[in-house]
């Protein structure tokens, strides 16, 4: 419930610093919910990076850009149609779903119960996830490895940095911000004229 | 917030406490909640928060940025020579069965290993990301593709920025 | 142990590879590092093709744990196939990235820019080769994360701005095709496409499974850009660094248009896709829009590296007509075009990087006059330019010829000739370039301009001269493409 | 056998030709001698290839298989040899007319003239031997991306105009109607050589024959068959010697040459006979031949009138096909021959003008007679010839196109043709007439310095007129030749 | 909170959408991350509910191994762990972008960007 609230408050809010903080909590409700729905492992992952790390690259970013957000006046119908469509959509389908928690849906009959009967006696880890993760699914494990790997060197190649003396990059960035002063008032000119 | 005293202090406390945390989360991943990415991250969180405190140069000067490369890849490179090994071992790739004496064995030994690898590569990463962002804002030099070599398409670049 | 081994191998080199080549630092040895990977996965991919041609479809058990419940790669003609056009593409491009990379990426970053190009190689073939739903999405999101990174250096801002709205877009799809197969998951309980297959058809009329397919379409068609979805492309291809754009273009929505393939044909079954779901007249719809607009809007671009991702973009529709036909001789086409346009267009993306190379820019008012400065490079432009029209003697003929032959084994006369009209528009706007190179005064002021360096020369003749090869001996992707779309629709093996 | 090595020679020697001309870019003299030799030599070639067809033989040579049933092959038949005749004799022909009319009028680029000149033929050659619909369309897109350079040789942008005309029409109409007919008859038939008697009968629905034909007919835009005729007048901004062989002979020839070819060997003349749509096209040819004469008239650019003038020709032949009857096939293809040699003499003559008073206006040639009296002597022999008479061969081919007409039973078409040919006494014989027994305006008289043109353009022209004498003492070889056509002996 | 037929599902669309319409109808660039975050989130939801079984508990043997017991099935949760380290790698990925973004054109709104471009192209 509460998160449907604070939903609403991030698609509301335009004070940058709250919505982040906001969707920090909001990683955080989800957590527990996880943690409701026995989802111990992710509950505790979602609580790590959605509410720790993430909250604070955004907080980072933050500082280094605005921290509020332009109000805009311009019309947003299109972007709601498609929305309200996939929802319609998401909404159509779920109707045929089986309910929630139950044993019987299909997806407790084919391959978990393999893992659950069998992945403490043929790999000997209490915690199926863990094996589940690491041995069966090994390959997709794997590949997540890759995933975070490939972000780090994305973010190095494009936040990183030559090592060279400060007040070079000093000036730089001074004159990088008076072009962006120009742009600005330009755009501005622009707009009004 | 670099002169604030008792935070220095609380932090030398926290973080050892965070490290021990986030080993124990890594080995214990096979019994409780937890494993290689939440450790990982955990561990990472340890040094952001040392980085925070006590500034990006000392938080450098702890860990250079050369360590943090070969950490990053070290863990893959774990991840992907246990599934190599599998394969010299006769079975197929990442098949831990083969690993060790006999199936359940070589099962632990693998997941032990790539849990580890997955620990070390996110942990690395997560640093490596929050250096990189820190980085750019304490010196936020973006002029580094232009000054680096003439090239026409500087001045065209340039341009499109001042517009 | 190759063989055994072989798809297990076609990943994980280049997957170990990555981090090999962040370690070596240097960005002379990681460029020479990648440039090898690349020929020796393409080697592998070779093998691999022969090795499906001859002895069939093949599956290797990730972790040896047997499917449903671990990962599995399963190998068949068309993934071979696809594989093999990645590999190769990557083999071609590499020895050229070197000038090319030296001349648009800040030279601290070389290391990065090839380990982010290796992760990217992985990603799509991991795509390609995988057999599990959900081992689709990581692989996606490899190859994505990292062509992001990579369109972000491109030289102009606008690559940056590019770049982050690909990264919107890529991710929404990416979460729909996680919807996708999450509610397919549901209701069958397995992720293992063989297993998927088999299962789906007994919910076939269950409303999440329709859901599911929707999303999963919908977030595949934003990846390979399919008409209306296509917004983040032009941008993307058009800022990023031209080697980027040659292998993109060349590979990564083809890869897409493989899922596609994949899911519709295989996992949820034609009778499903096409029956249940009308997906013939929204492709066919979509795809015939996306080749009149795309190539209109393609002709009044001033910069040539956007005309040819719109291009790009009209392409993408032919694949998808040929896809919307059901017909065997329909994917035929369709797949020999994913071959030829992927050949073609690598070539003219690289042909354009030559041009950067030296000129800088890629507006057509700034190449006026090149060909006589440029003369080799703006050959092969125009040889592959031919081919994109379809002029005969060039692959782009043999894909259009088993197109139109396609739809008229349908009976869409209509279909035909719009298809050829169309082509005539590819003839407009290749032609704005050769009339610039060709038929007009170069202004003198730039006259260091010269040949491009033979390292990126070769590479590009290598392509060119394979869109004419595989236009006059059609044998190889033949022999691949009919066979895929006989597998696909199974018929035959 | 050796005719199969006369053919691929024959496509190769203009092109061996190319890169001898290439070569010799830096010495004039050398590089128009390699253009003579090479013309020489593929006219060897290419009669050599006379005698085993005579006998009724078919040499032909299949190169390689795209895909099944879609070859790159050759054969020599009657029509094509025809065509390759006049076309490798007339180059020889133009080449020694160029040489005079390119130094005289200083053009720039001469290298790249002559060489796109050889490559054109090379094309051109590839469209007469073409053993099946497939070769015969590269080589006709080959030809005209070939000529576009000489198009627009000038540079200027009027010329670039011209040229994106020219170039957009005949891209555009063989794209859209021709390939999609070719594929169509492919899907249909499932091959696409040309065989006597033709490949359609019975395989199709007349509607869908019909339609074929139809794309057929529009799809060859070098035919100028209206409304498809504005490239040409456009493409005068070329050179005169290109005018003159690619848009006398070469490429407008191409296209009626292509359009017999599909009703001998694609549709077979029992198969065309009994089309509907057949007769709204000929009434369509029959009307382009009036138009074209009418606008020719009106024409004060000679160049221009005579650019009518040959849509107009065109027609005829276009009509000569449609008539669907074996006289009407010969008629055709002797008028490719007759109308070739005329027709070019005429635009030598037009060039000769330009060289020697700089005058491209029909008003402004007063008197010039009396200054070039071997030019304009030509020049009334050739049109003599295009008008059809005696003693010009021209008569003949009207002739057989009447008895055509005859026999076909259109007496309407009859009357058109002589029409016509009053029309094009009415738009070619003043310009004799202007030039010989008008005062001449002071400007010529004026300037003293204007002599003859060039002699080797002289020299030509005035080969091409004795052309169209022989041509009309000894049209047997050609009726022969032609005649084999419709009826191959053994 | 009270989980009951498929009531959960409509929160989890809910908050879908939420995200979603804050991906691509704000002109914030951060804005339309945290959208793209909760939008991802709500999808994690979504797959974890379909792994909840009534009664069930952790998938984790406890010590002893607990028999008879009814445990949620594992697999969600592993793809989800897996789907959540795709998510912050992404969320980092496109944060960096948006600060060369801002360094490059001094602002991170959407039009305003539009508007730089339009001039400089």
């Amino acid at each position: 419930m509460f998160l449907v609230v604070i939903a609403i408050a991030i698609v509301r809010m335009h004070n940058l610093f709250a919505t982040v903080m906001l969707s920090g909590i909001y990683s955080l409700l989800m957590a527990s919910i996880f943690v409701v729905l026995d989802a111990v492992d992710v509950a505790f992952t979602e609580a790590a990076v959605g509410a720790g790390i993430s909250t604070v690259l955004m907080l980072g970013t933050l500082s280094l850009t605005a921290s509020r957000e332009k109000i805009h006046v311009r019309p947003s119908i299109m972007p709601l149609i498609v929305v309200i469509a996939t929802g319609a959509m998401l909404l159509y389908g779920t109707a045929g779903m089986p309910d929630f928690g139950d044993p019987m849906a299909p997806v407790h009959q084919h391959v978990a119960p393999r893992y659950i009967n069998e992945s403490p006696i043929e790999i000997g880890v209490p915690n199926m996830v863990t094996s589940v993760l690491a041995s069966y699914r090994g390959y997709d494990t794997l590949g997540e490895l890759a995933v975070i790997f490939t972000a780090g060197v994305g973010v190095m190649l494009l936040l990183g940095r030559r090592r060279k003396p400060k007040k070079l990059a000093g000036e730089a960035a001074a004159k990088d911000n008076k072009t962006a002063r120009a742009d600005d008032s330009d755009s501005k000119t622009e707009v009004s004229t | 917030m670099r002169h604030h005293l008792i935070l220095r202090v609380v932090t030398k406390l926290l973080i050892p406490l965070i490290m021990l945390f986030a080993l124990y989360v890594q080995f214990h991943g096979d019994f409780g909640p937890g494993g290689g990415f939440q450790a990982g991250v955990i561990f990472g969180s340890a040094f952001i928060v040392y980085a925070l405190v006590f500034g990006l140069e000392n938080a450098e000067k702890v860990i250079p940025s050369g360590y943090l490369m070969a950490l990053l890849s070290a863990g893959l490179l774990l991840y992907a020579g246990v599934g190599f090994a599998a394969m010299y071992r006769g079975g197929n790739f990442l098949d831990y069965g083969v690993l060790a004496g006999d199936f359940i064995a070589g099962q632990h030994l693998g997941i032990l290993l790539v849990e580890l690898g997955v620990g070390i590569t996110v942990c690395a990463a997560m640093i490596v990301i929050f250096f990189a962002f820190a980085g750019r804002g304490e010196s936020n030099d973006d002029a580094e593709e232009d000054d680096d070599f003439p090239s026409p398409e500087v001045n065209s670049s340039s341009k499109s920025g001042e517009a | 142990m190759i063989a055994a081994h072989l798809p297990a191998l076609l990943i994980a080199i280049p997957l170990i590879a990555a981090p090999v080549c962040l370690l070596l630092g240097r960005g002379g040895l990681a460029w020479a590092w990648s440039t090898l990977v690349s020929w020796l996965v393409f080697g592998l991919s070779w093998l691999m093709l022969q090795k499906t041609l001859i002895s069939g479809p093949f599956n290797y058990e990730l972790g040896g744990w047997e499917a449903p419940f671990g990962i599995e790669y399963q190998v068949d003609t068309l993934n071979a196939f696809i594989l093999l056009i990645v590999a190769a593409i990557g083999a071609v491009v590499m020895p050229y990235a070197r000038a090319s990379v030296n001349r648009e990426v800040p030279a601290h970053k070389h290391t990065l820019f090839y380990t982010a190009y290796l992760l990217c190689l992985t990603g799509l073939l991991g795509i390609t080769i995988t057999g599990d739903a959900f081992n689709v999405f990581v692989f996606l999101e490899i190859s994505s994360l990292s062509s992001y990174a990579m369109i972000a250096l491109g030289r102009d801002p606008k690559a940056l701005t590019a770049s982050f709205q690909y990264l919107i877009m890529g991710t929404i799809g990416a979460t729909f095709i996680l919807i996708g197969i999450g509610l397919m998951y549901q209701m069958t309980g397995t992720l293992n496409m063989a297993d998927l297959a088999k299962r789906l058809p007994a919910v076939e009329d269950t409303r999440p499974v329709m859901a599911a397919f929707a999303f999963f379409i919908i977030g595949v068609s934003l990846k390979l850009a399919l008409f209306p979805l296509h917004m983040w492309l032009p941008n993307a291809y058009a800022y990023a660094p031209s080697v980027v754009t040659a292998f993109l273009a060349a590979t990564a929505t083809k890869v897409s248009v493989y899922v596609l393939y994949r899911f519709v044909f295989t996992v949820f079954g034609q009778s499903f896709s096409f029956d249940v779901i009308p997906l013939e007249p929204i492709l066919l719809v979509l795809s015939l829009a996306g080749i009149f607009v795309a190539s209109a809007v393609a002709i009044f671009q001033t910069n040539v590296k956007r005309l040819l991702a719109w291009s790009s973009v009209a392409q993408i529709g032919y694949i998808m007509l040929g896809v919307s036909l059901i017909t065997v001789a329909g994917l035929t086409a369709s797949i020999l075009h994913i071959f030829n346009h992927a050949v073609m267009k690598g070539a003219l993306f690289l042909a354009m990087g030559a041009v950067y190379y030296q000129v800088g820019s890629v507006q057509i008012s700034d190449l006026n006059g090149i060909a006589k400065k440029m003369p080799y490079t703006m050959f092969a432009f125009v040889i592959a330019g031919l081919g994109l029209i379809g002029v005969p003697l060039t692959g782009g003929f043999i894909s259009k010829w088993y197109l139109i032959t396609a739809v008229l084994e349908r009976g869409w006369w209509p279909v035909a000739v719009l298809v050829l009209l169309s082509s005539l528009l590819a003839v407009f706007y290749v032609w704005r370039v050769v009339e610039a190179a060709y038929f007009k005064a170069g202004d003198n002021d730039d006259v260091e301009v010269r040949e491009a360096p033979l390292s990126m020369l070769v590479p590009l003749y290598v392509l060119t001269a394979a869109s004419v090869w595989f236009g006059i001996d059609t044998s190889l992707p033949l022999k691949a493409s009919t066979e895929a779309a006989r597998q696909l629709m199974g018929i035959g093996g | 056998m050796t005719g199969s090595i006369a053919i691929i020679a024959a496509l190769l020697v203009p092109l061996i030709g190319v890169l001898g001309i290439v070569g010799a870019r830096h010495k004039p003299n050398l590089r128009e001698v390699v253009t003579l030799v090479t013309a020489t030599c593929l006219f060897i070639l290419v009669a050599s290839l006379l005698t085993p067809v005579l006998a009724g033989g078919r040499p032909s040579v299949s190169v390689m298989e795209i895909l099944p049933g879609l070859e790159l092959a050759f054969e020599v038949e009657p029509l094509g040899l025809v065509f390759a005749l006049i076309a490798s004799f007339l180059w020889i022909v133009t080449s020694v007319y160029s040489i005079g009319y390119m130094r005289g009028h200083h053009e720039k680029n001469q290298t790249r003239f002559y060489a796109w000149f050889a490559v054109a033929l090379a094309a051109t050659m590839g469209v007469a031997f073409a053993g099946n619909m497939f070769t015969l369309f590269i080589f006709y897109e080959i030809l005209t991306l070939s000529t576009y350079p000489l198009v627009t040789h000038a540079g200027t942008d009027k010329a670039k105009q011209g040229g994106r005309t020219y170039f957009g029409i005949l891209i555009g109409t063989s794209i859209a109607f021709q390939l999609l007919a070719i594929i169509i008859t492919y899907v249909t038939v499932g091959t696409l050589d040309f065989t006597q008697g033709g490949i359609l009968a019975g395989k199709a629905s007349d509607f869908v024959i019909g339609m074929l034909l139809v794309l057929y007919v529009f799809g060859v835009g070098k035919a100028a068959l209206m409304p498809f005729h504005r490239w040409l007048p456009a493409a005068m901004v070329a050179p005169t010697p290109v005018s003159a062989l690619l848009h006398a002979v070469a490429v407008v020839k191409a296209g009626v040459f292509t359009i017999l070819k599909i009703s001998v060997y694609i549709f077979g003349l029992d198969l065309l006979a009994d089309i509907g749509v057949r007769d709204a096209l000929m009434w369509l040819a029959a009307a382009t031949i009036l138009i074209a004469s009418v606008i020719a008239i009106r024409q004060d650019n000679l160049k221009r009138r005579l650019a009518y003038s040959t849509i107009s020709q065109l027609s005829y032949i276009v009509l000569g096909a449609m008539l669907a009857t074996e006289a009407g096939i010969v008629g055709g293809t002797m008028h490719i021959a007759m109308h070739a040699f005329g027709k070019i003499t005429l635009f030598f003559c037009a060039g000769a003008i330009l060289v020697a008073t700089h005058k491209t206006e029909i008003s402004q040639m007063g008197g010039i007679g009396r200054i070039m009296p071997i030019t304009m002597t030509a020049y009334t022999i050739g049109a003599l010839s295009i008008i059809g008479a005696p003693p010009m061969g021209g008569l003949w081919s009207k002739w057989m196109l009447g008895m055509a007409a005859l026999d076909a039973g259109e007496f309407v078409m009859i009357g058109v043709l002589m029409l016509s040919s009053l029309l094009s006494i009415g738009y070619l014989l003043p310009v004799s007439y202007q030039a010989f027994f008008n005062t001449p305006d002071r400007h010529v008289t004026g300037k003293t310095v204007i002599k003859e043109a060039p002699a080797f353009s002289v020299a030509a022209l005035s080969l091409t007129a004795l052309g169209c004498i022989v041509l009309f003492l000894f049209p047997d070889p050609l009726y022969h030749l032609a005649g084999m056509i419709v009826t191959p002996l053994d | 909170m009270v989980w009951l037929g498929h009531f959960n599902y409509w929160i989890v669309i809910f908050l879908m959408m939420a995200g979603f319409y804050t991906v691509i109808a704000r002109g914030n660039l951060i804005k339309k991350i945290v959208g793209l975050n909760i939008f991802q989130t709500s999808v994690f939801l979504l797959y974890i509910t379909m792994g909840k079984v009534k009664g069930g508990t952790a998938p984790i043997v406890p010590e002893g191994g607990g028999e008879g017991l009814a445990y949620s099935n594992p697999i969600p949760h592993v793809l989800i762990l897996t789907a959540i380290v795709v998510g912050v790698a992404t969320t980092s990925l496109g944060l960096a972008l948006i600060v060369r973004i801002r360094e490059a054109y001094g602002t991170i709104e959407e039009d305003e960007i539009q508007e730089i471009e339009d001039k400089s192209s």
